[in-house]
Parts: C-alpha cells; sequence; structure tokens
C-alpha cells in the first residue's frame, strides 16, 4: 500500500522524474563515454540546449492546452531572416522589435484559425509554416542576410560567471512561463482547455483570449530563438529552424508533459531539452553509424518515456 | 407526431450534410478535373491514367494506411520511414525475374506490417499517446532503413518498370493497384474487425468494457495501415526501379494532410476511406495543376498553405453543429 | 443454485481501502438490488464482477468456480451483461452497430448491415424503444441511450445482466420497460444485479438487497423483511426525516424576474417557451424524456443558438455564450457531467477553483492565483457539500458518481449565481445527499437564487418545486402551481400533452 | 507546334552551333529537389542570367523553374508535366540518384534533351554534369593527412545520412584515411548543410573530443560552424578542410595570419549554365559527351583572397567565372 502511495506521488510528478532520468543519464555519460566529464562539456551542452529549449517552453504553453505548433521551424526561419534583413537598413533595435512583431504576428494568425475556422491546431500551424516558408523566399529573394547585431552576438555567445548567456535568458524565459502557465488565471484557463474544451466553455473559461496568447507566446518564444541564433551563427537562412519541429515536441513531451495536454509541469520541459540534446551528443560520442544512431536515439525515447510518462487509462 | 417528423428532418438533413462533405469533395475534384482537362487534353487517355495513377498511387495507399489509424483515434508519424523501409526492403531483393519480384514483395510486406505492428504494440501496452510512440519509432524505422539501405540504390527489374509505368498490354497497372487495395480495404470494413475499429475509435473505453479486445485491435489495426504503407513503398519502388532511404518523408504530411481532407477526424471512429481517397486525389491533382499554370514556384508553397487550410476550413464549418 | 459467489473480497485504489471483505451472492432466477450511499463500492464491486478491475484479495465464483484471468471478454463470454452506470455507447455508430457491439452477427465473416437493423429491432423493441436503429447513437437522448445500453446487454441473453443505475435517466414509462425486461428473465431462471437510487424501484423489482456502507456489507435482507425506512437506516446510519424542504409559502409577494424568456425557440428541441425566474423560487420542467427540457436550459446559458426574447432583470440581454451567461449570474449544471459539466480527468480541487478564478486571481495581483485563497475556498466547498473525496488533489473521475454530481454544483456556488438552471440534479444521487441537495437548492433559493430544474423524477418535482411547467413535443403544455401540482396532473399532462384545463374547455 | 518530333534529328551539322536563325528557339525547363538554399538561388540567378543571353540569340524561347520543395516524388511529377508539355530541354538538380532514372529515360524516348546537374542520377541516357564527389572527399582528406604529417585525431563532419552526394564525398575521404592508421576519426558527425545545426553538432562532438588536431569537413557551412566554434571557445585553430562558403572563407582569410589553414573546394555553381549549353548545344548537333566532370576548384591559402567576398552574404558561394572557352571545351565544341 506504501509503495503505491509513493508510486501514485512519483507518478504525479513526471517533471521530477524527467530531471532524475537527466542526472542519471549524465552520470553515465561521463562514467560510459569520454569528454562529458570537463567544464567546457557541460558549458556547451547548456548553451546548445538552449535554443532548442526557448523553443520548447513556447511548444509547452501550447501542448499544455492540448494543442500543437508545427509552425515553429517556420518562425524561428522568419525571425531570424526578418531581423537580419531589417538591421541592414534601420540597425539592430528596430530588427528586433519587428522580428519579435512578426512572429507573435504569426502565433495570432494560427490561434485565430483554430478559434474561427474552427482548425484542428496540427492542420492550421502545418500550413502557416508552409506559408511562412514560401513568403520568406519571396521576401528575400532567395538570399537571406547576415548580420553581426553586438547584442544579439553577446546573447548568444557570452557569459556571465561561467554560465552562457542564452542559458541565463532560457531559465529567465521558463521562469516568467512558469509564472503564466502555473500561477496566473490564464495558465489555470489553458490547464481546463487542455483537459475538455466543453467543460471549459461551459465554465466560463475566456477560450479566445487564453488560445491567443498562448499561441503567440509559442510564436514570439521560436522568435527569441531564432534571433538568438542569428546572434550565434551571424548569419540567417531559410532552413535554419528545421530542427526544432520535431524536437521541441520530443522536449516537451520528454519532460513529462502529457502531449494530449492538461498535465505537466513546465519545468519538465527544461530538463526535456536537456536531455535531449544530451542524448544526441552521446550519440555522437559513440561513434556510431548514422542508422545506428537514428534507432538508438528512437529506442531510447521510447525507453525513457515508458518509465515515467505514461498516460493514465480513464477507468 | 410533430416530434417524430421533425426528427426526420434532422436526420436526413444530417445525412445530406454527412455526405455533403464528400458531394463537396466530388464536385471540386470535378471543377479540377476539368480545368486539368483544359491544360493538358490528354488527360483522360490511357497513357496519362497510366503515369497519373502511377504518380498517385504511393500517396493514396499510404492515405489509406494512415486513415485505418486515424480510426482508432491514432495517428502515424512513422509512415514516410516505414514507407520507405518497405522500400528498401523491396529493392535490396529483387533481382531479374519474376518469382524473385514476388518473394521480395512478400518480405517488404512482411517487414511493414511487423513495423506497423510493432507501433500498434506500443501503443497498446506502452499506454503512450500515439502521436509520441510514432514519432520516436520514426526515427527507430528511418535509422533500420539506413541500416538496410545506406544510400539509393537496388535495382527493379527494368520490364516490370516499364510494364508499371508505359502501361501492360494497355492496362493501368498502378490504377488496377490501388483498386484492389480499396476493394480490400471494403472487405476488411464489413467484417467484424471493420465494426471493431470505428468501435475502439469512437469510444475505446466503452468497447474495452463490452469485452472487446482493445490491444489486439490496434496492433491488428496498426499492422494493417504497415501492409498499406509497404504496398506504397512497393510501388513507388517499382515506379522509380529502385531505392532510396530518405524518400519517404513527405508522405507522412501528405497522408495526413489527405486523409483529414477526406473528412477522417483526429479523435477517431469518424470518417470514410472514400473521403480520404477523394483528399488524395484532390491533393495530387492539385499539385500537378500548378506544375501547369506556370505560377512562380516561390508563390506555389503559399498556395499550398492556403489551400490546405480553407480546403479543411470550408469543410468543418459547412459540416459543423449549430451549437453556439 | 447459486450462480456467483462474491466471498471476502477487499478493493483499494492507491492506498484507499473501498471495498474491505465484502461477501454476498447470487442465485439462479433472482433479482439482487445493491443499495448504498455513494462512494459506497457498488459500482466497485460490480467492476470486479465484470472483470473490469481484479480485486486485491478474496474470489468471485462464477458457476461454483473461481473466475480466473477475468475479464471483459471472459465475463461477456460466460454469460455476464452489464449496464454500467458510465455510458459505453459509440456514439459515432449506428444504434443497431451498437446493440451488438463486439459481437456483430456476420455471415463468412462478413457483417451486413440489412441483417444488424433487422435483428436490433425486436430487442430495441424489447426494451420499449422505438428509434430507427439506424441513427447514430449519439443522436439519441441520454434515457434512450442507456435503453440502447440494455437491449446491447440482452443480445447474448446473459445468465447473469448486472444494471448499474441503469435506470437513472428514464421516465417513469421507461423504467415500467425495464422492469419487464427483469421479470422475463428472472422467470427465465436468469439473474439479474441492480443498483439504484430510487429505494421504490428496488423494492418492487428485487427479490434480495444488499446494503453496501463505506466499502463494507451492512445487511443482505429479503424484500418482504424490509422496507424505505429500514434500507436507509443501514444505509446512512440514522432516520431521515423530510426529504423535500418547505416551499415558498405561495402568497408571498413575488419579485421581479432576474430572468424571463419570450417565445424562446429552438429549431427542432423547442417552440414558443415562454418562462420567468424569479428569485426565491423553484422552478421545474417536467415531461417526458427529450421533450426539449434540456435544450431550453442550454438555450439559457448561451450553449445553444435560439431565437425569442431573453431578458435579465427587465432588460434585454442576448445571451449568446456560457461567459455572456455567467457574466449575467446564470450557472448550469448539464445532465451530462462528464463533458460539460466536470474536468474529470482534473483535480477536485482545479474543478471547484476553475469558476471562481475572477476572485482568487484577481487583476491587481497580476492575475496570480492565491493559492492560500483557494485551497480555503475548495475546502470549504467540500466540507459544506459533504464531498467524499481522499483529498482536494483527487482526480474528479476517481470520485464515486454522486460525488462528481456534488463537485458539478458546488463548483458554482461560490460565484453566488442569481440564476441556477440544473438538468437532472440528483441523477444517480443517493437518498441521504439528495436530501442534502434539495434542502441546499431551497436554501439558496431562499437567499434570493432563482432556480430552474428538468427532472425525469415526477415526485421530485412535485416535491421540490414551486411551480412545474411541463413540456410536451417542445411546448410548454401545462403550468402547475401550488395545490394543482400533483403527480397526478403532471403525469397526465406529460403523456397527453395538454393541460386538463383545455381538456374541461373542449368538452 | 514544338511538336514530337526529335530536334536533334533537324539539327545543322554546324558544330559552332551558331545558327541561331534557323534552328528553332528551345523551350527549357528546370525541376530542382531544393529551391531554398542559398546555394540553388545562387544557381538559378547564373542560370537565368545565362538563359537571357540565349534568349537574346534567339536559341532560348521560354524558361521555367520548378520546386520539389524537399519530395522526390514531386520531382518525378514535375518532369511528367514537363513531358506533357513538351519541353525541349529538362535541366535536373536531382532529389534522388535513383529515383528519377525511369521518368529522365521516359523523357529522353520522348525526345527531349535531358541534363542533369550538380546532384546526379546513375542513368547513362542523360547529360551529367557535375564534379566527382569522389574525389572531392579525396582531395580534401589527402590535404588534411599531409598537414598533420599522416597522425592525429579528427573530427568528420558529413552531409545528412543516405544522401549521394554525402555519402560519395565521405567515401573519397574514408579511402584516404584508411592509408593513415595514426589518424584517428573519434566523432563522425552529421548535420544538415546548415550552420546552426552544424554548430551544435560541432560543439557537443569538440566538448567530447577537446584534443583534435583537425577536421574533416566536407561542405561550407560545417566548416564555418567548425571554425567559429574554435574561434568563440578560444581554442587553437586546427586545420579545417572547406568548401567556397563565404561565411566559412571570410573567417578563414581573417585568422590566416593566426596560422590557421585550410583547402577548399567548391561546387561551382556554373555547373547549370555548362548543363544548359551543353544540352542546347547537343540539340544544334555537337556530339556533347554524356558525361561532364568539371574539374574541383583548389581554394588555397594563396588564392583566397580571389574568393571570400567581404561584401557579401556570410551565406552565399563566390565563385571565379568559368571562361566559355572552358565550357566549350567541356562540352565537346
Ligand atoms: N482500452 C482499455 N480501456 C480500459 N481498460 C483497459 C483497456 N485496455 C486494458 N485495460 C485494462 O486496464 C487495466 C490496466 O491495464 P494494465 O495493467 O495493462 O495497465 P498498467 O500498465 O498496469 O497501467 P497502470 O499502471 O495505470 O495500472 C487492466 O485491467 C486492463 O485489462
Ligand atoms: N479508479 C479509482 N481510483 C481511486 N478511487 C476510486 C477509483 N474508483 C473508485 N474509487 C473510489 O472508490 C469509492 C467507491 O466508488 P464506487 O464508484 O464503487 O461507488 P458507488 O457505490 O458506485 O457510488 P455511486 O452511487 O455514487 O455510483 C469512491 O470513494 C471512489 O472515490
Ligand atoms: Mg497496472
Ligand atoms: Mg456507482
Amino acid at each position: 500500500m506504501m509503495a503505491s502511495t509513493i508510486r501514485g506521488a512519483l507518478r504525479d510528478n513526471r517533471a521530477l522524474w524527467a530531471f532524475g532520468v537527466l542526472a542519471l543519464t549524465w552520470l553515465a555519460a561521463i562514467i560510459f563515454a569520454q569528454g562529458f566529464n570537463s567544464v567546457a562539456s557541460v558549458h556547451y551542452l547548456v548553451q546548445t540546449a538552449s535554443f532548442l529549449g526557448i523553443v520548447a517552453v513556447g511548444q509547452t504553453l501550447v501542448v499544455m492546452m492540448s494543442g500543437i505548433d508545427l509552425s515553429v521551424s517556420a518562425v524561428v526561419a522568419l525571425s531570424a531572416v526578418v531581423c537580419a534583413q531589417v538591421s541592414a537598413g534601420s540597425g539592430g533595435a528596430v530588427a528586433i522589435l519587428t522580428a519579435l512583431a512578426v512572429s507573435v504576428l504569426v502565433g495570432l494568425v494560427n490561434a485565430a484559425g483554430l478559434i474561427w475556422l474552427r482548425l484542428p491546431p496540427m492542420v492550421m500551424t502545418l500550413a502557416t509554416g508552409t506559408v511562412i516558408a514560401g513568403a520568406l523566399l519571396i521576401y528575400t529573394n532567395g538570399s537571406p542576410r547576415s548580420a553581426q547585431i553586438p547584442l544579439l552576438d553577446s546573447l548568444a555567445n557570452g557569459s556571465v560567471a561561467g554560465i552562457p548567456l542564452a542559458t541565463i535568458l532560457w531559465l529567465a524565459i521558463a521562469a516568467a512561463a512558469v509564472w503564466l502557465l502555473h500561477l496566473s488565471r490564464l495558465g489555470r484557463y489553458a490547464f481546463a482547455l487542455g483537459t475538455s474544451e466543453p467543460a471549459s466553455r461551459a465554465s466560463g473559461v475566456p477560450v479566445p483570449v487564453t488560445t491567443f496568447v498562448m499561441y503567440a507566446a509559442c510564436a514570439l518564444l521560436a522568435g527569441v530563438a531564432g534571433l538568438v541564433l542569428l546572434g550565434f551563427t551571424g548569419t540567417s537562412s531559410l532552413t535554419m529552424g528545421n530542427p526544432y519541429q520535431l524536437l521541441s515536441i520530443a522536449s516537451v513531451v520528454l519532460g513529462g508533459t502529457s502531449i494530449l495536454g492538461g498535465r505537466g509541469h513546465l519545468l519538465g520541459t527544461v530538463a526535456g531539452a536537456l536531455l535531449l540534446t544530451l542524448l544526441t551528443a552521446l550519440l555522437v560520442a559513440w561513434n556510431l553509424s548514422e542508422g545506428l544512431r537514428q534507432v538508438s536515439l528512437g529506442l531510447l525515447i521510447i525507453v525513457l518515456l515508458l518509465v515515467y510518462a505514461r498516460e493514465r487509462r480513464t477507468t | 407526431m410533430r416530434n417524430r417528423l421533425e426528427t426526420a428532418v434532422r436526420l436526413s438533413g444530417r445525412a445530406a450534410r454527412g455526405n455533403l462533405d464528400l458531394v463537396g469533395l466530388c464536385g471540386l475534384l470535378v471543377v479540377v478535373l476539368v480545368v486539368y482537362q483544359r491544360l493538358d487534353p490528354t488527360l483522360l487517355e490511357p497513357a496519362t491514367i497510366t503515369i497519373l495513377s502511377a504518380q498517385f498511387l504511393p500517396l493514396i495507399l499510404a492515405a489509406v494506411g494512415q486513415t485505418i489509424v486515424m480510426l482508432t483515434g491514432g495517428i502515424d508519424l512513422s509512415l514516410g520511414a516505414v514507407l520507405s523501409l518497405g522500400m528498401a526492403v523491396f529493392v535490396i531483393n529483387t533481382a531479374d525475374g519474376t518469382m524473385s519480384v514476388v518473394t521480395a514483395m512478400v518480405i517488404a510486406l512482411a517487414v511493414t506490417v511487423l513495423a506497423g505492428a510493432a507501433n500498434g504494440a506500443l501503443v497498446a501496452y506502452a499506454g503512450l499517446p500515439p502521436i509520441i510512440v510514432t514519432l520516436a519509432a520514426s526515427f527507430l524505422w528511418g535509422g533500420v532503413t539506413l541500416i538496410v539501405l545506406p544510400q539509393p540504390g537496388g535495382h527493379v527489374p527494368t520490364g516490370l518498370v516499364r510494364a508499371y509505368n508505359l502501361g501492360w498490354y494497355g492496362l493501368a497497372l498502378p490504377a488496377i493497384a490501388i483498386a484492389v487495395a480499396l476493394v480490400l480495404w471494403k472487405v476488411v470494413k464489413t467484417t467484424r474487425f471493420g465494426l471493431t475499429l470505428y468501435a475502439v475509435g469512437g469510444n475505446e473505453h466503452g468497447a474495452f468494457a463490452n469485452g472487446v479486445n482493445t490491444r489486439r485491435v490496434k496492433i491488428v489495426a496498426y499492422g494493417l495501415a504497415g501492409l498499406f504503407t509497404g504496398l506504397a513503398g512497393i510501388g513507388l519502388a517499382i515506379q522509380t526501379g529502385s531505392g532510396d532511404p530518405t524518400i519517404g518523408t513527405p508522405y507522412t504530411l501528405n497522408s495526413i494532410a489527405a486523409a483529414v481532407l477526406g473528412g477522417i477526424s483526429f479523435f477517431g471512429g469518424i470518417g470514410q476511406m472514400r473521403g480520404t481517397l477523394l483528399g488524395a486525389l484532390l491533393l495530387g491533382l492539385l499539385t500537378n495543376l500548378l506544375l501547369f499554370t506556370g505560377i512562380s514556384t516561390f508563390y506555389q508553397m503559399i498556395l499550398q498553405g492556403v489551400v490546405l487550410v480553407a480546403a479543411v476550413a470550408v469543410k468543418t464549418l459547412a459540416t459543423r453543429e449549430r451549437v453556439a | 443454485m447459486t450462480l456467483l459467489n462474491v466471498e471476502r473480497v477487499s478493493k483499494s485504489f492507491a492506498g484507499v481501502t473501498v471495498l474491505r471483505e465484502v461477501s454476498f451472492d447470487i442465485q439462479a432466477g433472482e433479482v439482487l438490488a445493491l443499495v448504498g450511499e455513494n462512494g459506497a463500492g457498488k459500482s466497485t464491486v460490480l467492476s470486479l464482477i465484470t472483470g473490469l478491475l481484479t480485486p486485491d484479495s478474496g474470489t468471485i465464483r462464477y458457476d461454483g468456480e473461481p473466475v480466473r484471468a477475468w475479464s471483459p471478454h471472459r465475463a461477456r463470454a460466460a454469460g455476464v451483461a452489464s449496464v454500467h452506470q458510465e455510458l459505453s455507447l459509440n456514439p459515432h455508430q449506428s444504434v443497431a452497430e451498437n446493440v451488438f457491439l463486439g459481437a456483430w452477427p456476420s455471415r463468412y465473416g462478413l457483417v451486413r448491415q440489412g441483417d444488424l437493423v433487422a435483428r436490433a429491432r425486436p430487442l430495441l423493441e424489447r426494451v420499449g424503444l422505438d428509434v430507427d436503429p439506424r441513427t447514430p447513437a449519439g443522436r439519441l437522448p441520454l434515457g434512450a441511450q442507456q435503453l440502447v445500453e440494455l437491449a446491447k446487454a440482452l443480445t447474448a441473453d446473459p445468465r447473469l445482466l448486472i444494471l448499474d443505475e441503469a435506470t437513472s435517466a428514464l421516465d417513469d414509462d421507461q423504467v415500467r420497460a425495464v422492469f419487464r425486461v427483469v421479470d422475463d428473465l428472472r422467470e427465465r431462471g436468469r439473474s439479474v444485479v441492480i443498483v439504484s437510487h430510487r429505494m421504490g424501484e428496488l423494492l418492487t423489482v428485487s427479490d434480495r438487497l444488499t446494503v453496501l456502507k463505506d466499502g463494507e456489507v451492512m445487511a443482505t435482507r429479503r424484500r418482504d423483511e424490509t422496507d424505505h425506512d429500514d434500507l436507509v437506516r443501514l444505509m446512512v446510519g440514522r432516520e431521515l426525516s423530510d426529504l423535500f424542504p418547505a416551499k415558498a409559502a405561495p402568497d408571498s409577494p413575488q419579485a421581479d424576474p432576474v430572468l424571463r424568456a419570450a417565445g424562446l425557440s429552438i429549431p427542432g428541441a423547442c417552440a414558443g417557451v415562454d418562462l420567468e425566474l424569479r428569485p426565491g423560487r423553484i422552478i421545474g420542467l417536467g415531461g417526458l424524456q427529450g421533450q426539449g427540457q434540456r435544450e431550453v436550459l442550454r438555450a439559457l446559458f448561451g450553449l445553444r443558438h435560439h431565437s425569442g426574447q431573453t431578458e435579465v432583470d427587465g432588460r434585454p440581454r442576448r445571451l449568446a455564450s456560457p461567459r455572456e451567461a455567467i457574466r449575467r449570474g446564470i450557472a448550469y449544471v448539464p445532465e451530462d457531467r462528464k463533458t460539460e459539466g466536470l474536468h474529470v480527468v482534473r483535480s477536485v480541487r482545479a474543478n471547484l477553483a476553475l469558476p471562481s478564478l475572477r476572485v482568487l486571481a484577481p487583476a491587481r495581483a497580476l492575475t496570480t492565483v492565491s493559492r492560500r485563497r483557494e485551497n480555503e475556498l475548495v475546502e470549504e466547498l467540500i466540507r459544506r457539500m459533504q464531498v467524499k473525496t481522499a483529498s482536494p488533489a483527487q482526480e474528479v473521475r476517481r470520485l464515486s458518481g454522486g460525488n462528481q454530481q456534488k463537485v458539478a454544483l458546488a463548483k458554482w456556488l461560490p460565484a453566488r449565481p442569481r440564476v441556477l438552471l440544473l438538468a437532472e440534479p440528483t441523477r444517480g444521487i443517493d437518498v441521504g445527499t439528495k436530501r442534502e441537495i434539495y434542502h441546499l437548492l431551497r436554501e439558496l433559493a431562499d437567499e434570493g437564487m432563482a432556480v430552474l430544474v428538468t427532472s425525469g423524477d415526477t415526485m421530485e418535482l412535485v416535491g421540490l418545486c414551486d411551480e412545474v411547467l411541463v413540456m410536451y413535443e417542445g411546448a410548454v403544455v401545462e403550468r402547475l402551481a401550488g395545490a394543482e401540482l400533483t403527480e397526478e396532473r403532471l403525469v397526465h399532462a406529460s403523456v397527453v400533452g395538454h393541460s386538463t384545463a383545455e381538456e374541461t374547455s373542449r368538452a | 507546334d514544338s511538336g514530337g518530333t526529335t530536334p536533334s534529328g533537324a539539327a545543322s551539322s554546324d558544330p559552332s552551333g551558331g545558327t541561331a536563325g534557323t534552328a528553332k528557339a528551345l523551350k527549357v525547363g528546370w525541376s530542382t529537389i531544393y529551391l531554398a538554399p542559398s546555394w540553388m538561388q545562387q544557381t538559378l540567378k547564373m542560370l537565368e542570367e545565362d538563359v537571357a543571353r540565349l534568349k537574346g540569340e534567339g536559341k532560348v524561347a521560354s524558361y521555367e523553374t520548378f520546386n520539389a520543395n524537399g519530395d522526390t516524388s514531386q520531382q518525378i511529377a514535375q518532369i511528367q508535366a514537363m513531358i506533357q508539355q513538351k519541353y525541349d530541354v529538362i535541366l535536373v538538380d536531382a532529389g534522388s540518384s535513383t529515383a528519377l532514372n525511369p521518368v529522365l529515360e521516359q523523357a529522353v524516348a520522348q525526345g527531349i534533351t535531358v541534363a542533369n546537374f550538380d546532384s546526379l542520377v546513375t542513368s547513362d541516357k542523360v547529360i551529367r554534369v557535375g564534379t566527382d564527389q569522389v574525389e572531392w572527399g579525396k582531395m580534401t582528406a589527402q590535404w588534411l593527412a599531409d598537414k598533420l604529417g599522416g597522425k592525429g585525431e579528427i573530427i568528420a563532419m558529413n552531409g545528412p545520412a543516405g544522401v549521394a552526394v554525402s555519402e560519395e564525398r565521405w567515401k573519397g575521404a574514408e579511402e584516404v584515411f584508411k592509408k593513415y592508421p595514426d589518424i584517428k576519426i573519434s566523432a563522425n558527425v552529421h548535420s544538415e548543410y546548415n550552420l546552426a545545426p552544424a554548430a551544435q553538432a560541432f560543439a557537443s562532438a569538440y566538448s567530447a573530443h577537446p584534443n583534435i588536431t583537425g577536421v574533416f569537413s566536407q561542405g561550407g557551412a560545417l566548416s564555418a560552424a567548425a571554425l567559429q566554434t574554435l574561434v568563440k571557445q578560444d581554442k587553437k585553430l586546427v586545420p579545417i578542410t572547406g568548401e567556397n562558403y563565404n561565411g566559412f572563407l571570410k573567417m578563414w582569410a581573417d585568422k590566416r595570419k593566426e596560422g590557421f589553414s585550410s583547402l577548399s573546394t567548391a561546387q561551382p555553381n556554373y555547373l547549370s549554365v555548362i548543363a544548359l549549353e551543353a544540352a542546347v548545344a547537343k540539340i544544334g548537333g555537337t556530339a556533347v559527351p554524356m558525361d561532364i566532370t568539371v574539374p574541383l576548384p583548389k581554394i588555397t591559402d594563396d588564392n583566397l583572397d580571389q574568393y571570400a567576398k567581404q561584401d557579401q552574404p556570410d551565406d552565399s558561394y563566390p565563385i571565379q567565372p568559368i571562361p566559355q572557352s572552358e565550357i566549350d571545351k567541356l562540352i565537346g565544341k
């Protein structure tokens, strides 16, 4: 009976599990693979994890309300490309603001499609993603620019007290998102929507407002990630966001958040992004062929999810 | 009395609305076909039908597979990877000679059915949502495909490739294959299993509480989807005369788009295969149509996104319940 | 001959013991009733019998043999059929397909729809349901769906039929049809286990009654050895007096209506409904199943497009969405609590706090939810409504049905609504709690709330309401109040479809 | 009116192809698997310039681009549509080295001149204009091996797995490294030919193997990612092989005085121009070789300044124009 109580408690705290698994994996990496024990290695893991992490935090916001945003990859590229393009004419600050504004706009369009056209989130966000990709081709006439924006450069590459600024930014964003999702009224509404839309409507949850805010926040964060990436590489490209589409969702889920919505904790996503980055690095370190590497990644994700992310049955 | 009458009116209205869906799709398809015919007058000639059906076969069969999974309330994000896997296994086993082609087909289908069933077993037993299981599985099967066929290659007997792509004594082999596959589905649908599929998708717990072995149903459904996906992969291999380990990727999203367009619900239990067929045809023809219109490629992507949104939105808005 | 033996079974969920060494048996050709308060463990013990759950300890013997690897599949194969408390129909499949769910008759492995429909008809007839078997099950009203469930349970000609509150959504006519089926089964030597909170029904139909309290068997009585009061005493542990509270004084000055509807119409559901809801009054909407009562409530709560005038406090207001209705002080407890009433996979706390978030998270605190005040509020509600839950963090779906209903009602209270719309508020609720709810509703009315209730239970309407509007085919055909409000007149108007006054005038 | 006749049959015998006035102007189309990457954009521009010139000469009547957006099946559909619309010349940048063979051969059988460039198919019925990808790997790997004196520890940065270009370059490199048992390949990274993911992939590989003495990279963005990481981390700048990705070239030029050194090559954009001219020449009756292998340019410390373009975006591929005489020689005029 005791055991089942403990199991129940642990089950309810899947985000904690994610951190536990992260710690164990890291330990295993240090012991069984070389190169994971250095400060430099930690430094770069948390730095690279923060690009994915920022996108994944945004993704968590919409997944929690049982949505999904497949346009994040396009928004990452959109924000970077727009910023690089605008900065050539109008300087860094204007460029950054423009990029973020455009990103938010995409989020609003996504939400509008869900609310007024009643499209499934997967369809709507996929379509906006395609449209953005096409629009970027036209906007840049095919050749996106490079840009050296000092603010972004230091944000992406600098460190304070040995901690990468990008990571600090990520954690600050995560903290703000924790407030939004877990402490504020809107967050409660998002959780409610994530578990039952009819019941939420009938309880007076402001469905449109919640949807607009969460999708806009998600797109905004994808935009921020695009800017940080622009700072990191100094150049924009039309395909730079591609890896983040599926990986951001995988991070959310590895963080213990239910893809069906309404269950999980945002901090789990922080662990999820770190875990995914670590796994990728680990697989690189093992020096397997690409085929075996993908097989291992797929199996590892499934096994980890089996440990702590199973859904309960509605019996 | 009045009540009864009103119920009857309401019911027939609903029936019309249910079919309105398909009627609308059919109408759209006719419009597209007419426009197509003007741009390409050979549309209805056997040669063109052969070419087009060879072109559409992989998408149609993949969408059939996706539909089966979606009817159970699931989704298969590993479909593209399994399609490539089927293709890869098929081409490494084909050499010249009919016998070996048949054997290779059987082996390839066995592999894809097993891959699908494995997905299904994970969904059924692991208690993980299908979208996540199959996302992870897409890495898994993608990796397996790369191990089986590290880079494009393999060879399908030239005679078969020619017969398939150019017609065989005037017969459009791919069209026949599609028809056979759809008849196969029709039979499956009228079996108990077919009804169970809809029952599980519509109310899983209800089905379970009534003694349906929901786990077995899911495993079989995903396995069946693997069968159709494998057929799609084999079709693609014969069309292209070879195998390519990464060629299947776009089919994942395209198959979902076709199914959604055809009226299959993401929540399971709702939708008809003929809807999916129409959806896939429409998607394929529209993409082709863009090629004839000479619209700048830059705008084509935008148009694709807009068309998808518009089609699905019109469909959902036209068929939704009138609740506040 | 003993068909089924439940021997000292225990069951606990996450450390909470729900059944403690429960034993009882069912004879062939017998109807056994299981009674008990909400959360006593009735559904749980039935789930053990149907194979949905496995006991932690103890044995279940079927036909003298202990059951092994029991599952719904095996139970069904062994002749155990059940109608669960929660509906298990597939809303998207036809009635016929649902009736044969999982065991569709087929020829050469192929199922023919025509055959299904033809075979479904006599079964539907047997349970007194007159619908086209091709209708999607989700389109039927709740009561009809329950009858479809019953027809489904009858397909395999079961040796043991389990009815877990299978009559909760039925009107009197339909209940009689169910009892005919039960009697018929008994005559043919089959056994039935029946669970219901309508004590009167149980006393007419059952041979023996087993009383459960807090997961333990209190007693098993033969029908002729017991009566209503005795059972209630065993269930609740004390006497229950005055089930219904006193009504509002009929000649008290009437306040102005808070909510007024004139000519409310919804195509296919109701037409030209006029009603006035005044503070201090409880109004009932009566009539047979599915005469549009539910839709009227949904329309008033903005969940259903409607035409006609609606006025709040004498001013015309459009009630186009639940948010607007809530803003005007209207609250709604739906009939189908699992979809619109509750977030079943969320905690009791989250459910109770949801409508009150504006207060718990005011704009001046940047809308941050105050945990302290949330806990206070939730605990107060749980205490006031006596919700039986392990903790406020327990998921609502883990509560017994009756306690779920309490949560669905309780969540509105802190918002102090001025109009309360209740659909079937005591469906599946035990006598003790029913009494509490009746008294609570009257209390709320006395505090100035206007209450509108639909119910299929005539006694409830007569006992609770100040006035009852009888609906028939979408129209209000009779208004009964004061001395005119009797069960007889109510039933008459419900069945005949027009008022007695009309009859006399026409004569 | 371009009919189904084989244009080559009606061509004049003038080997110089200077019969612009008499030969009919051609309908030309290019089907490409991707259009988004900047290399493709640059290629498109170069191609369009050449088309404009040929139009001026009356050799080309119309030109159209088709983007398959990563979907090989769609590329097949495109080529089929081009056959249907009776194009005279089909240019192809292939999404799969094998999957397009049947449809391209079908086009050839219909009398259409097909010229494939950059990413090549295995069919020998079409004109294939490319560089030797295996040689690419060999050449740059050999340089690295020499630079390391035959021993050391390296990270290999490859393109996406399962893609022919990437696999072939690595095949060439692996052949060379096999000869040097003292060179240890401590990590073999696959990434899109794209800076951001490459930078992340390299950073994680590098943090596991900080003692490497060289990097074999088979793509410019990959090289830039590696060099950038070393520069940012203020680490020793080990030799990195590369490609004419301007971001990399600029950084190289900048760090050359700190002792950084590389050998880069290029997949020249003018492959497209050669392919177009080969096709036009073939229709004009020239005996164009079916396989045209364009020599790989070599960018070294010495000629780097001719390539690195400080005023152009990082995401561009500077290349020295190829003289017309060179083209004529390659296409057998
Ligand atoms: N589709 C279903 N709907 C409802 N119940 C199901 C379904 N499938 C299986 N079950 C039943 O649910 C119960 C739990 O299943 P199982 O023991 O396999 O899950 P589990 O992995 O132990 O999950 P948990 O840890 O939540 O108990 C079993 O009695 C099983 O028969
Ligand atoms: N899956 C579960 N997890 C945790 N607790 C549960 C679960 N199922 C039931 N319970 C608890 O077991 C107790 C008995 O529930 P059960 O549904 O058997 O009551 P019941 O007698 O059927 O009540 P009602 O008359 O309201 O239907 C309740 O307190 C309920 O909260
Ligand atoms: Mg279990
Ligand atoms: Mg119960």
